[in-house]
């Protein structure tokens, strides 16, 4: 019997590099959208560090436990990624599968705040946007969440369905990046 | 222009969509008469000067904001999240 | 004075020293029966069709800065009667025939140039509607084609069909549209309304309006009290401050939309060509610099000057467009005050107060307005009842629900159409 | 003339270049302005009304004259000042307006019909006879008007978009800028320090100054060294600050240098979104003309920039060099000429008092009143209280003063104070929120006043900011006072120039006032002054103090006209970079795009959507084979079509009923668990928004669809409803459009395909019409709807995306074997307006519940988004154009959508206008065309035979008004 294979949102557009700036698609694992009930906010920090060992991310914030993390993701949501969440969460607030919602890149190396610069708003500097932080903005004209793992290393998300364009895009910023030298 | 996000911090106007006065916020009651429901979705006062908008997060956090601004220098001095708004008004 | 080649040429010869005022400068005297307030391109074509079709003359028009300083200064100077719905039809068609004889009738060259006005679909779906909208033209009498992508491409060859984002599906062709010179036509109309005894008054702020029992008497001004039988608002994106001098509140919001133009450059763009899927649209003015724009910057303003993202967002429409105009080169922006309506058509009518008249809601669509919206707000103060080719335009329509006439269908919300 | 001094040029690296096809050369550390006057070209350009030769006037981005052509082919780019221009090996250049050639040029006959075209004459003449304006004149007029030509090809080069964030941004790295630059990167603060010159320095660059006992340029070289050894500052040369936004939004354009900008993905030029807390303006200021006869004569120029030509490029356009002027700054420029050993024929200074040590023919209180030469200047007259002295000259250097650049304190509305100590205008602090002023375009116009306001403003700055600011030294500089005698326009018959680009004279100015243009906005618009590419740079102040004087007022009392950004004109390539080609707009692709495409069907933009047209199959040449054969499949087998386009939110929480029921007319609390529903949603002013089913999974827990177009505002609109109205109800919602792919399986055998690949088979017991639920699809977790959008016996069925390649493959492959297949966007048409489906071509943002039938959906039983609005008299009732179906009945039998409606007989104009079509399609299952369409009063003319007409497509037909539903009206197909 045929059985359905799995496709990741980047297969065949990446890894690609060039102007010091590294692309690779990352599998973050489960993605679970986490939305507490009114009233819900401080019991569910509580389930979710017995259940995980992370908390309630602030706002811009992110938490990491060995591959678990947790995003902040919007007004009224955070995103838990690398574990399936513990059912008891559900007492808590809505939990809604994303895990194939979104397409995930790593964007590594020296060059990679420069690429950035040439699509999304958001300020990257260090003391705007130390390691860990994580934002909601737009990279070119597409929602996107921004997420940064380490010194030159970020993760840019987008819907699933427009993974090409954002690696066109990223394409493109790095080849101007590389040609300035 | 930049919008200070309660909840993202500064931000740049390209990220955020605008929808007019926050009198929006003010529905009226489902048998107010026509005319105050004209005055809700069709007047304005319109003040040049400063005004309180509703504009929406939708590049960031998506929430909704009301925003303090001035009509005529653009000048923006604050920004409340309009659940908030609504529910001081409760 | 009477204009003319020959004018030109004999004054050329002896000097230049014949020339005279177009218009006066005349101190406002103390009482009119008619006050426009606002010297605006409508303002302005308003006193001169009812000094010269209701033979009326002791008309003021009251102007807070310098005459066409407003949206008749500062637009993109597109002219075309290609409107779907009932009351926006009849009205454009107006206009557009009042342009058509407009040099000829003012004796000022307006330079209308009927060069065409192509609007570009890109879907089955807005072809279907463009159909539409063009059938409504030609059941209204006015020139409409439907043209498939290759007559586009006959036409406007430099576009890029091959890469754009969206592809190109064909167009709406109104060979009578075209544009003028927007700063000429406020100069036309002041210098015939001045020629026919109006008094155009600059530098004259009305502060307030006088209402005696239910009836306007006069207005305030920085120069002082002026009575008046009749009064005309006419002030566009002020709308809502001058009306609420007599107590009321507008359906009117007021929004800043910002136009471009390039550096001088020889003939690229013979057409007005306009963009479906990115609100572009773009001409050359006749000495050479490609003028354009696009959307509102969607926030409430009076600001009279933009921002980036918007600017961006137009350019970028023209790049994927027409990429043939990449090198040319943005000389300068700037923002017009837009009075929009909830529905993004005019309002022309009565007020509750007798003898107070409004004429507001142009949206970004007053430019090409301006013959037909003086010729039937002329008539309105002057008959006290509607021009026919106007009478859709209430300002109750909004309470009732009847008679909407929201063309682009994007509902009550000012900043959307 | 190339100088025997160093200058900041490399003489060892020549560089070839051409202007007009001739052959030249010049240095690294050249523009193409220097290296032409190297060469001793005089003529660059033609002016844009005159015709008139003429030679560079200036050495800065507000060049009115060296206007060329630069590039061949695509990369020609048009209208580039030569001032600005970096030399590079191998650059071609071309004059502009001009023809044939830059030295015979026919259109200079205009300068001899000068009198007939003074300002405004076109507004005069040309109207006679009507039809001639596009025929005749305007195709004239336009061909003798612009300047450059566009290259006709599309761009080819690479443009870039970047954004930057800083704490300080100073604009200008003259003296000012950098001592501003010093103390602030010094303190810690984030800096940026943009200057449009390829080097920081400024004036520095240009002037024989000392600053703390060493060549300015020298002191600039060392603290620029500092500046870059740290790292919170950036130095952008080549980057112009183009406009001053909201919020310390700048925006400013860096050109690559030529070698850079040559590489292999390397931009041309990159547009700065630089974002700031605090901006300091030292952008120097602009040296300002004398308007007097023939002034515009190549060879005479700024003396500012004549000094900058001879020190820093070591040229002189001249050998025999004159110099008028009213301050100081003309002696300045005769003694850097002395110092250059360029002969000095004349200082002429029209301050009486004026007087010299420099060994040259000086006049004091004396007028230059005109400049003869017609291809370039040979000699001028001076004007003296003994009469008129002729010079032999090739070059006059003038200086009326300065103007400080404080074009960027305008650009938020802001209106400048007259100075008249500095006979000039001064911008007025906060004219631009978090923007300081410093240097000279602050008034400061001393090397030392430059050091000094540039260190004062970043202490300011930091102050403002919390920040301590370290010690910093100032250096010691030159601190000379500024006297100056205002001399806007030099009395006399002949023209004398003010715009030189547009050709804007002294008189035309004085025509406007005597034609009562005489507010300054009205003179410019009627003379064009200001509108030219410099826009008034090198104009505006003598055009206002000339107005002033023609309308007796004085120059505050006249005002100004405003400057708007940009500073120097951008590139719409730059400004719009990254979008030609697709990139204007994000491209999605579902799952079986892939599969799509190797199936041969073609892709259709559906809002940022790609979707299939039609699936092509052998034997198939047009669209409507393929479309009439996937109806019929659908029809008869079993079709699939991906909808994972539609919007999918899913909408949790105890309140999420009744959060539905106030989004929806109709209720969606009553529905049951495992059930789908058709909702419909208003916008609160009555008008239909939206429609989509709504399925319930769980008591707490809804899936909403809306339509593919509508999806995110639909989101958006459910964000306001609850965060702006009803906060108090407890529900989330979140979009999972992206999270599943999502199939339609329709068609008679639409459930034995299903059976193939549920692991639990479905009956129509377990999941009759209108059911959802959970189900595993091959062993992964799905779900499946009963939903039909075709009429058929149909599901949707939904899996995590990453699956949705795999199970469309195998969907299509099963179908085929059932003697289906999968169907595309043409068919999904026909099958729905068969069923009298509505999609956006009815709902398209007019149309009421009531026009299409399902007023009986606005629930009574309670209140919901639009409901009051939807209640208004002209909302409803016989005047309205209600939804109907049409059906050919006469010899034509094809309709078409964008047709309108008249009554039999009645002529078909606005009068009788009585609806339109709003979708139409033949019927391959009905075997005719069938249509849509709003009617007035439609519902009840059924039966009734009508008049269609499309003009544009030249298609008349008569049909008749029938139900909408044209195919199973009683439904038994999709129920059974």
């Amino acid at each position: 019997m045929a059985e359905l294979v799995a496709r990741t949102p980047c297969a065949g557009l990446l890894p690609i590099a060039g102007g010091g700036v590294r692309v690779t698609e990352v599998d973050p694992g489960p993605m679970t959208a986490i939305a507490p009930f009114r009233g819900k906010e401080k019991t569910l920090a509580g389930a979710l560090k017995r259940a995980h060992g992370v908390g309630w991310p602030a706002p811009g914030q992110s938490e990491a436990s060995g591959d678990l993390r947790i995003l902040w993701f919007g007004h009224s949501h955070a995103l838990l990624t690398g574990v399936a969440p513990k059912p008891t969460l559900a007492n808590h607030a809505a939990l809604t599968d994303q895990g194939d919602a979104w397409a995930v890149v790593q964007v590594e190396g020296a060059g990679t705040r420069d690429v950035l610069a040439r699509l999304t708003p958001l300020d990257l500097r260090d003391g705007a946007f130390p390691v860990g932080a994580c934002a909601r903005s737009e990279v070119q004209h597409m929602q996107a969440a921004i997420l940064r793992v380490a010194g030159d290393a970020y993760r840019v998300m987008v819907f699933r369905s427009m993974a090409r364009t954002l690696v066109h895009d990223l394409q493109v910023a790095m080849r101007g990046v590389a040609a300035r030298g | 222009m930049r919008i200070p996000c309660p909840i993202c911090g500064s931000r740049d106007i390209r990220e955020f969509d605008y929808m007019g006065h926050a009198q929006a916020l003010d529905r009226p009651d489902p048998g107010a008469g026509a005319q105050a429901w004209d005055d809700y979705l069709h007047n304005r006062d319109n003040p040049a000067g400063p005004t309180r908008d509703l504009w929406f997060h939708g590049m960031g956090c998506g929430a909704w904001l009301v925003v303090e601004r001035d009509t005529v220098s653009h000048e923006v001095t604050g920004a409340t999240l309009a659940r908030d708004v609504k529910g001081g008004a409760a | 004075m009477r204009f003319s080649g020959l004018r030109v040429l004999t004054e050329g010869l002896t000097g230049n020293r014949g020339w005279r005022p177009h218009w006066r400068d005349p101190d406002p005297r103390p009482e009119y029966d008619i006050v426009i307030i606002g010297g605006g391109g409508h303002g302005l074509s308003t006193a001169y069709y009812l000094a010269r079709e209701h033979g009326l003359s002791n008309i003021a028009v009251l102007e807070k800065g310098y005459i066409g300083g407003g949206n008749v200064g500062r637009n993109t100077t597109i002219v075309r009667a290609n409107y779907g719905l009932p009351g926006n039809s009849e009205f454009y068609s107006h206009s557009l025939k009042l342009w058509e004889g407009l040099e000829q009738e003012l004796n000022y060259n307006v330079m209308m140039s009927q060069r065409g006005v192509l609007n570009l679909c890109h879907s089955d779906g807005q072809r279907d509607a463009f159909a539409r909208r063009a059938n409504a033209m030609v059941n209204q009498g006015d020139d409409a084609i439907l043209l498939d992508r290759a007559g586009v491409r006959r036409l406007v060859p430099y576009l890029d069909f091959d890469n754009i984002r969206f592809p190109i599906y064909g167009g709406l062709y109104h060979p009578r549209g075209g544009t003028a010179r927007h700063d000429a036509v406020a100069w036309g109309y002041a210098r015939g309304a001045d020629g026919r005894g109006v008094d155009i008054v600059q530098n004259c702020e009305v502060t307030g309006i006088d209402i005696d029992n239910g009836r306007v008497t006069g207005v305030q001004t920085s120069r002082g009290a002026i009575r008046a039988k009749k009064v005309g608002i006419v002030v566009a994106g002020r709308s809502g401050q001058v009306a609420a001098m007599a107590g009321m509140r507008l359906p009117v919001e007021s929004h800043i939309l910002q136009a471009f133009v390039t550096e001088g450059l020889k003939p690229v763009i013979d057409h007005v060509v306009t963009f479906g899927m990115g609100h572009f649209y773009i001409s050359q003015s006749d000495k050479g610099g490609l003028v354009f724009g696009g959307d509102l910057d969607f926030y409430a303003s009076y600001a009279q000057r933009g921002n980036l993202p918007m600017q961006e967002h137009v350019m970028e429409a023209a790049m994927t467009l027409m990429p043939v105009i990449g090198k040319a080169r943005v000389l300068r922006s700037w923002g017009g005050i837009m009075d929009m309506s909830p529905d993004g058509s005019p309002i022309i009518d009565r007020t509750h107060i007798d003898g107070l008249y409004l004429n507001c809601g142009w949206c970004y669509g007053g430019f090409k307005a301006v013959p037909a919206s003086g010729n039937c707000f002329a008539h309105l103060i002057a008959q006290d009842r509607p021009h026919p080719a106007a009478t859709r335009f209430r300002l109750d329509r909004f309470r009732t629900g009847v008679g909407l006439m929201d063309e682009e269908g994007t509902g009550a919300q000012h900043n959307l159409h | 003339m190339r100088l025997d001094k160093p200058g900041q040029i490399d003489r060892t690296q020549p560089l070839s270049f051409t202007f007009d096809g001739r052959e030249y050369s010049g240095f690294a550390g050249d523009t193409l302005a220097s290296a032409l006057i190297a060469s001793n070209v005089r003529v660059v350009g033609r002016s844009f009304k005159y015709h008139r030769p003429r030679g560079v006037f200036t050495a800065g981005s507000e060049e009115p004259n060296a206007l060329v052509t630069i590039g061949q082919g695509a990369a020609a780019e048009p209208n580039l000042r030569a001032t600005t221009s970096e030399l590079c090996e191998g650059l071609v250049a071309r004059s502009q307006n001009r023809w044939p050639s830059l030295d015979y040029d026919l259109l200079a006959l205009n300068d001899l019909f000068a009198p007939f075209l003074g300002a405004g004459f076109y507004y005069k003449t040309f109207m006679w006879p009507a039809k001639l304006w596009e025929r005749l004149y305007e195709p004239f007029i336009r061909r003798a008007a612009g300047l450059g030509a566009l290259s006709g090809a599309p761009n080819a080069d690479h443009y870039e978009k970047a954004y930057a964030h800083c704490d300080l941004l100073v604009i200008g790295a003259g003296p000012a800028g950098l001592m501003a630059a010093l103390a602030a990167g010094r303190a810690g603060l984030d800096v940026i320090l943009a200057d449009e010159d390829v080097r920081t320095g400024g004036r520095l660059n240009a002037e024989r100054i000392e600053v703390d006992g060493r060549p300015g340029a020298d002191w600039a070289e060392t603290v620029t060294d500092e500046l870059r050894g740290m790292g919170n500052v950036r130095i952008m040369t080549r980057t112009t600050v183009t406009g001053a936004y909201d919020g310390g939004t700048y925006g400013a354009l860096e050109r690559l240098s030529p070698e850079v900008a040559a590489r292999t993905g390397a931009p041309r030029e990159c547009f700065w979104r630089i974002a700031t807390r605090r901006a300091i303006l030292a952008a120097g200021a602009l040296e300002r003309p004398v308007a007097f006869r023939n002034n515009d004569r190549p060879g005479v120029m700024m003396a500012g920039a004549l000094r900058a030509y001879v020190n820093r490029w070591a040229v002189s356009p001249g050998k025999t060099v004159t110099v008028f002027g009213n301050t100081d700054d003309a002696h300045r420029t005769a003694a850097d000429l002395l110092a250059a050993g360029v002969h000095v024929a004349a200082l002429i200074d029209a301050r009486p008092e004026a007087g010299t040590d420099l060994p040259v023919r000086f006049y004091a209180g004396a007028q230059v009143v005109n400049a003869h030469g017609r291809g370039g200047l040979e000699a001028i007259s001076i004007a003296t209280l003994s009469g008129i002295d002729k010079v032999q000259t090739d070059c006059l250097a003038m200086s009326g003063g300065w103007n400080p650049t404080l074009h960027l304190t305008c650009h938020m509305n802001g209106r400048p104070d007259w100075s008249p100590a500095l006979a000039a205008f001064v911008s007025r602090d906060g004219a631009v929120p978090g923007l300081l002023t410093a240097g000279a375009c602050r008034g400061d116009f001393s090397t030392h006043g430059c050091l000094a306001g540039g260190l004062a403003a970043a202490k300011a700055v930091l102050k403002d900011l919390g920040k301590r600011a370290r010690a910093t030294d100032l250096p010691v500089a030159e601190d000379a006072p500024y006297r100056i005698s205002p001399l806007w326009a030099v009395p006399g018959k002949g023209r004398a120039w003010l715009d030189f680009q547009n050709d804007v004279t002294v008189k035309d100015v004085k025509l406007a006032a005597t034609e009562n243009y005489s507010s300054v906005e009205h003179m410019k618009r009627y003379t064009t002054q200001g509108m030219a590419p410099d826009q008034g740079k090198n104009s505006n102040v003598n055009a206002l103090a000339v107005l002033a004087d023609a309308t007796g007022r004085g120059i505050p009392e006249t005002g100004t006209t405003t400057y708007r950004p940009p500073y120097v004109p951008v590139p719409i390539a730059a400004l719009g970079a990254g979008a030609q080609g697709a990139g204007f707009a994000p491209q999605r692709f579902t799952t079986s795009h892939d599969l799509s495409v190797e199936m041969g069907a073609p892709m259709v933009e559906a809002g940022l959507w790609y979707r299939p047209g039609w699936f092509p199959r052998e034997g198939e040449k047009t669209w409507r084979q393929s479309c009439d054969r996937e109806v019929g499949m659908v029809r008869e087998a079993v079709g699939v079509c991906d909808v994972s386009t539609l919007g999918k939110i899913d909408v949790q929480g105890p309140d999420a009923p009744a959060f539905l029921d106030l989004l929806y007319t109709n209720m969606f609390s009553t529905l049951k668990v495992g059930r789908a529903r058709y909702g419909l949603m208003l916008r609160e002013d009555g008008h239909v928004m939206d429609d989509g089913t709504t399925a319930r999974l769980g008591a707490h827990h809804y899936l909403m669809t809306t339509t593919t177009a509508a999806a995110g505002q639909v989101m958006k609109h459910m964000e306001f409803v609850h965060q702006c109205l009803a906060p108090q109800m407890d529900v989330s919602f979140i979009s999972v459009t992206e999270q599943w792919a999502q199939f339609a399986v329709a068609g008679p055998k639409s459930r034995d395909l299903l059976n193939g690949i549920l692991d639990d088979p479905v009956d129509g017991d377990s999941f009759p019409f209108m059911a959802c639920g959970a189900v595993s699809v091959m062993g992964v977790a799905g779900r499946l709807f009963r939903i039909s959008f075709s009429g058929e016996h149909a599901y949707e069925v939904a899996v995590p995306a990453r699956y949705g390649d795999s199970l469309f493959r195998l969907l299509v492959d099963r179908a085929g074997e059932l003697g289906g297949g999968a169907y595309g966007m043409e068919a999904l048409n026909v099958l729905r307006i068969e069923k009298g489906f509505i999609t956006h071509a009815e709902i398209h943002g007019r149309t009421t519940a009531f026009d299409i039938g399902m007023e009986r959906m606005v629930s009574a039983k309670k209140d919901c988004i639009g409901k009051a609005m939807a209640a208004r008299p002209g909302l409803s009732g016989p005047d309205r154009e209600q939804l109907v179906g049409l059906v050919p009945t006469g010899a034509v039998k094809k309709l078409t959508a964008g047709a309108h409606l008249f009554d039999a007989g009645a002529e078909a104009v606005r009068k009788n206008d009585q609806g339109y079509i709003t979708s139409a399609a033949f019927s391959p299952t009905l075997g005719h065309f069938m249509a849509l369409g709003f009617l007035k009063d439609g519902r009840a003319r059924h039966g009734e035979e009508i008049r269609m007409v499309d003009h544009v497509r030249q298609i008349e037909a008569r049909c008749r008004v029938v139900d909408p539903v044209f195919f199973d009206p009683e439904g038994g197909r999709a129920r059974g």
